[in-house]
């Protein structure tokens, strides 16, 4: 009963169906699951409400989803690298859910740890607490937000184990490690696989407990969105 | 003589106590990391999930898993620590960040702040903006004192939709820096070649003047 | 020739299913360990923080900083995982552990549980059973069929405090093995030796009884 | 401004008060502050409502603080192995709020992360649910909890470095990184205290941002509760 699968589409095969909840891992291009998300371009299924901080841009990332119109409705906090999202979004062929981004982020790690919902001052007093149960505590106002979960999670590590249990780097790890909580199944892409017990067990972001299914990550583009850079003194 | 961005973010910068968490925003905020003052040590928070941001990558060196939360490739310093985004905005609102600088579109008299949305345009999402002006401590708001129109951004009430309510402590503009709390705005400090007639001019909101000034 | 405490966790052992994550409780359900059947790799949480819980160490070798939620010294794997406690109740609470094995002072007809308080009696508290039961997706009682005065304690009603409602799934006791579900309880096996009538007899719950048996 | 003190006397001058809260890290005896509460019984401070998992043994760990009568209140999920509790229980010398152990846990994250109140399943049904605020979430009831804050938490690590970042070791994690971010001042006593910048940045489970005091443990005795060991094979 092997975790390890030999690639992205057979890492999805038998799990993906029309008008499923996806996570996306990853913040802007950093982070992302490209393996995966390229195997769920070409599996083709449609109607992905998609859960994910950013929307990636036109042609990479969930952009690549976008521009085959699979994807429903985006849940994120901030969209504004694609254009393609732009014109679909106004031309209401896309729904929208925008969440501040650290409710979204709480929104997740709730769904994973079985909390349906929680009280939060984020967005107090603006169009995010609409419609929204408003409660007092010791006389500050906060609103309710609820537990996310997804039919399939797709997260990037930088090391993961046969047992599934993952390590991320620096700033790519972001949502993924929340995300991997919150999938009823778990996809990992990891740069490097190891042996069990290669890793140590005081440092494991992700333990394999929520990680079913893991693949070697293959040809990962790793682009940047923004390259700033200094010069040297004195070059 | 108005201030220019470098001299808003300078004097910004003054608001910086040795020891400070602080996270700064897109756009001018950043700017304050290159004026902070001599002996005093702050560690900047970037949003994404790091702590101790330093500065960009020297040209080849970028590293595509190491970004702030504007996605600008940076480096880090021997404090930082990363962490995921759940313990970032745990951080941030469980009131752990000191000081948050960040710009606006529109800022009221009681400290309520308009910055991510403009309705009929498009709109790219609010980020964690929201959750920075609700849980920081102190939330520094630098931006031009008016539109490009003219029209005035620190006003009585705001017309745009909110990032949150009465969440504003200061405001540094072109203009000079006015503090909000629960006695309403006060100018504190004038740019220079600008009068309180000039400010108050420029201003829709209802402000007080410092004595002295 | 009802079954002793290890033909318990010998029957109990039937329901590790390979691949599963486990949290053992105290008492007889620790001994389940001792029986996982060939061929059935499962890793125990222990919800101190851990996850690949192994045996006991050898002598001399124990490690203060070791220990399980029995707070035993115990020892790593190669696949074990440490956590915070927050992280590993998230776990249990969000319905990532398969099964739960733990005693039982009552088990109602229910599946209403009670086993961490006697009114009148110093209380230890419940520690994590009421998350363990709340959260696990299977949960089975191994228990004495009744108590040391004879008393039913699979009954129709717990009168001691609960420690949550509707939770379990199976009981394994002395006498056998009773499955409840919406349908109500389900005596599913007996221990050598035992008739329905004797199970009846020592029984105050109202349970159905599998063909066959 | 240096976060490192010289000793626990040192550490928790000037945050100490009569009728103060304090959060007290560890399992049972695994990964407690051992010096913290040392120093924290000698200063004299009275009337303490203490957050700990459990109470410690008679003559260690929190129990050093029954035994002087300092502990007005306790906020634990086990308190089985302190006889002189007991006796203090039952003459109703000392206040007790039992909560479920991952209810406690996440009650003191939620503090941490300004989540004042949150909702779960564990204790519905229950005497733990009396009082409680009760609601349904696709169709299951659910109770809420409210958040936990310290005026001081008292921590231990296995190694910190002179920023406040702190890294534990195997199950003396326990309810130690929670209990960090929760109180308003927080000490953390480790076993090796290094350089800035010796500690993986990708490995630190308590950021120094909420660590405002550090110290060196002095003699840990790192007591075992429950010695169980096995015989070698053969042996």
């Amino acid at each position: 009963m092997s975790k390890v699968y030999s690639d992205a589409k057979d890492a999805l095969d038998g799990i993906l169906f029309d008008n499923m909840t996806i996570m996306a891992g990853g913040f802007g291009l950093c982070g992302i699951p490209e393996n995966l998300i390229i195997a769920l371009r070409d599996s083709g299924v449609s109607g992905i409400s998609a859960i994910s901080n950013n929307a990636g841009v036109d042609d990479f990332g969930l952009g690549l989803l976008l521009q085959t119109r699979q994807i429903k409705k985006m849940v994120s906090s901030y969209v504004g690298e694609n254009k393609e999202f732009e014109r679909q979004y106004l031309a209401e062929e896309l729904e929208l859910e925008f969440n501040p981004q650290g409710t979204l982020a709480e929104r997740i790690r709730a769904g994973g740890a079985g909390i349906p919902g929680f009280y939060t001052k984020t967005g107090v007093g603006t169009l995010v607490a609409e419609g929204k149960e408003h409660k007092d505590f010791d006389g500050e106002t906060y609103i309710m937000e609820t537990g996310l979960t997804a039919d399939v999670s797709i997260v990037k590590a930088w090391k993961g184990d046969k047992e599934g249990n993952l390590i991320f780097r620096k700033t790519a790890r972001n949502f993924n490690p929340m995300m991997a909580t919150a999938g009823k199944v778990t996809v990992a892409e990891v740069e490097e696989l190891v042996e069990t017990g290669e890793l140590d067990p005081d440092q494991i972001h992700t333990m394999g407990i929520f990680v079913q299914r893991i693949i070697i990550s293959k040809g990962l583009e790793k682009r940047i969105e923004q390259l700033t850079t200094r010069q040297r003194e004195g070059a | 003589m108005a201030w220019t961005r470098e001299d808003m973010a300078r004097r910004a910068a003054k608001e910086l106590v040795n020891g400070y968490y602080v996270n700064l925003g897109i756009g001018i905020p950043t700017l304050v990391a290159n004026f902070i003052p001599d002996g005093v040590d702050v560690t900047l928070q970037s949003e994404n999930g790091m702590l101790g941001m330093g500065p960009f990558p020297y040209e080849g060196e970028a590293d595509p898993d190491l970004i702030n939360a504007g996605k600008q490739t940076i480096t880090e310093l021997n404090r930082t620590s990363y962490f995921s985004s759940s313990d970032s905005f745990g951080m941030i609102r469980g009131g752990h960040i000191d000081l948050s600088i960040l710009g606006a579109m529109q800022v009221s008299e009681e400290g309520d702040l308009a910055n991510w949305m403009i309705p009929g345009k498009m709109v790219k999402g609010m980020g964690g903006a929201m959750d920075l002006v609700a849980g920081v401590k102190k939330v520094v708001v630098i931006m031009d004192h008016n539109a490009r129109d003219g029209s005035a951004k620190f006003i009585k009430k705001c017309t745009l939709p909110l990032t949150g309510v009465r969440v504003v402590d200061m405001i540094i503009s072109d203009v000079g820096v006015f503090l909000i709390n629960d006695d309403g705005a006060t100018l504190i400090e004038l740019a220079p070649g600008i009068s309180i007639d000039d400010a108050r001019s420029r201003t829709e909101a209802e402000f007080n003047v410092t004595k002295n000034l």
